[in-house]
């Protein structure tokens, strides 16, 4: 069960064109030196599937700044103009999905859901050229689960064998991603000895991370 | 006081103690400044907090703490964080009392359009689809016009956030009530005319005999 | 926000016929104190939703004993002979479900979604009368949402304002009914001061909990 | 060695380094005594929890730390404890490597049937159905033969648990593996012959030219 790695091996598994699941919210919650190294390593025509696309120079925001982003799945990109500009030159492809679809649909692809059965969206575009089932009376939209090849998730502490906690609003949509992905890579911002998180506090299981990548060097130790 | 305090006190009214509220980033969270005494309510970030507070002190930030925006917060004793599905889960699920959004269109049916303007801005709805759909309540606030053309249309123009009809609209000049026979008004702000309000509107309005004046928090 | 209530007045809001959420697992995790009061208080005609009837004398068993539960929607009641009996004799009405179906249908009722679309069940007597969906080749069947009128439900901790934290295998059905009925009603093993429980150790926000049964005297104090 | 003996250490080879395993009660939970060494795996309790262990002791139980059956037990450093709907996440979401249950009835197709005797034992199927749906693996322990008769049949007689084929087929007698083409003994208990095997069986079988001896835990 040895899950460390160092940062550079966990970014040379995620070929060009994988399709990526990346935590957080405008950058609080990401994956940042993942981030950064996906950029060193100069990867290139990614899907990433994440909240927004943060802001130029912050989080998914440096991916797309170096215009490696082929496709975003996201509920929100308002906040980042480049985006904005990539998808009206057609360089990068936007599917936008509010944000409590875009959770669910998450979760039910990590589930073995079918599907999301919701009414947001309904009377809507997002609604144009998807199926709608009634049920008792009402109509709901079918929103259809999400998966990707890597999930790329921060923590805010990790023990040796991979559980996780999260703090405050950085846990986000990563626990989500951490049960809908192929392969799951977790940085964290401390990572302490198995039996230091208490089993209550563990928000995802080990048995969910593949890979725990190794912790940052600092002031020379 | 400014058209943005005017709306943000009068929807300060609407807060009941111990309501879960959410709002929107810009106008709507104005309203956390006029609380009236006694009201304590939850404030809820989409983002995964029910509790936002904020900041005693600039440098202070936690890093792990952001609110919608991405700006670092504070919390409450008492708050509680959770992931995105929960979080919507209370939003979707009606478990959240009221949300104040702000509108870029509204119109006879009380129909709410806030998200996008297609080839000018795409910001992404967001939590707003979620927050229009779910919410107990829904109130939009918005100034009246946009450089001198209405906002309440009888229909709107742009995409619709939602098909479920939103509960209030309070402006600088009026509180409209959407109901089944139409908009109704309810208030007119300090000064303002019930003509003041039909001529900045593109919408049918329906008008009372009597209409008082717009009650504003401290 | 005053949400403290006395044991007996928090039970007599319930009327006889009501439905109830009643969390735990084979009685690990159930509210004993309000089950007690249940049936101090003569309550009958119940419908209960559960994972299970736990044993004669233990958690929801002690109402199957009573002979108050009219109607029960469970995963398994092997445990529990004397709910076996009632059924057979036609004095309960039983609704067995797969127990992940069980608690996705119980998340659906306080998540606002229309249905939960699963493969378990197909294929098998649980299918009998329910709509299958397609969904990209696949066959899906439809459960139906669940809710009730009150969510019975017991923390390890709860602080003043209701925030409630559970403890290892006794978070249960717990959170998901608390977002699933109308009234929630929850009990606590320990109740702190606001501030105690860490916001990220807080599993249920105070929001959903309606009233938080008063403490139980200990030595007299 | 007896028979359920033998059954749970042949199934304990199954389980291999890091594995995230759900075992049934009673001949499957037999399993967790003969795990070789070095492979070090994580029990799930579907009612809450990765990391269950034995109690080292009686008197140190916890009231809120149940397994499936509701008896007190003990857990691991670094387990993990989840609400309901995680747990059948982790289930039906394909996270759980292997599960061992408990069998009434296998048929040639591979399908069982293991919850319910209509008129006679109305259990439930609690998280059976999901656990047989969902797994990635899914291994039957069970006594080749109930009171005499077969219990691997050309078909179920009982009310399926699930439309999905198991894995394999763990015996006093044999290693039976469903395939496409049907039932195929993999491997035969100490002593055991084929013909045994033929004998107490009511489904057909496919008999490869040669079956080795079942490998058994230490």
């Amino acid at each position: 069960m040895h899950k460390a790695i160092g940062l550079a091996e966990a970014v040379e598994m995620i070929p060009d064109g994988a399709s990526l699941m990346i935590g957080g919210f405008m950058g609080v919650g990401s994956p940042h030196r993942l981030i950064g190294e996906l950029l060193r390593q100069g990867r290139k025509d990614l899907t990433v599937i994440g909240n927004d696309a943060a802001r130029p120079g912050v989080g998914i925001g440096r991916l797309v700044d170096a215009k490696v982003v082929k496709r975003m799945v996201a509920s929100h990109i308002g906040t980042n103009p480049e985006i904005g500009r990539q998808m009206i030159a057609g360089e990068t492809i936007v599917e936008l999905c509010p944000q409590g679809t875009l959770a669910e649909r998450i979760r039910a692809g990590g589930y073995g859901l079918g599907g999301v059965l919701t009414t947001t969206g309904i009377g809507t575009v997002v609604a144009e050229g998807k199926r709608q089932i009634e049920i008792e009376g009402k109509m709901f939209l079918l929103e259809l689960p999400l998966t990707a090849d890597f999930a790329l998730i921060a923590a805010h502490r990790a023990d040796h064998i991979g559980n996780l906690e999260y703090a405050l609003t950085s846990r986000n949509f990563n626990p989500i991603m951490a049960m809908a992905a192929a392969t799951v890579i977790a940085e964290a911002a401390e990572i302490v000895p198995v039996g230091v998180i208490p089993p209550d506090d563990v928000v995802t299981p080990a048995v969910l991370v593949d890979h725990l990548v190794e912790r940052e060097k600092l002031n020379g130790r | 006081m400014d058209a943005k305090e005017l709306i943000a006190r009068r929807i300060a009214l609407e807060l009941k103690d111990g309501d879960l509220v959410n709002l929107g980033i810009g106008l709507p969270a104005m309203v956390t400044h006029y609380l009236p005494p006694g009201v304590d309510v939850f404030f809820q970030l989409e983002n995964g907090l029910i509790g936002l507070a904020a900041l005693p002190h600039p440098g202070l930030e936690n890093y792990f703490l952001g609110d919608a925006g991405g700006a670092l917060v504070g919390a409450v004793p008492g708050a509680c964080a959770f992931d995105s599905a929960f979080s919507f889960g209370l939003i979707r699920g009606g478990h959240v009392d009221l949300t104040v959004l702000g509108g870029l269109e509204v119109d006879e049916r009380g129909l709410l359009a806030n998200w996008v303007v297609p080839g000018k801005m795409v910001p992404g709805m967001g939590g707003a689809m979620d927050l229009v759909t779910g919410c107990k309540r829904v109130i939009v606030a918005m100034i009246h016009t946009a450089k001198g053309k209405p906002k309440i249309l009888k229909q709107c123009t742009l995409p619709l956030t939602s098909a479920r009809r939103i509960s209030l609209i309070v402006t600088e000049l009026a509180v409209i009530e959407p109901t089944d026979e139409g908009l109704a008004v309810r208030e007119l702000a300090p000064g303002v005319t019930v003509e003041q309000v039909i001529a900045a509107t593109d919408a049918k309005l329906i008008i009372p005999s009597e209409i008082p004046e717009m009650k504003l928090a401290a």
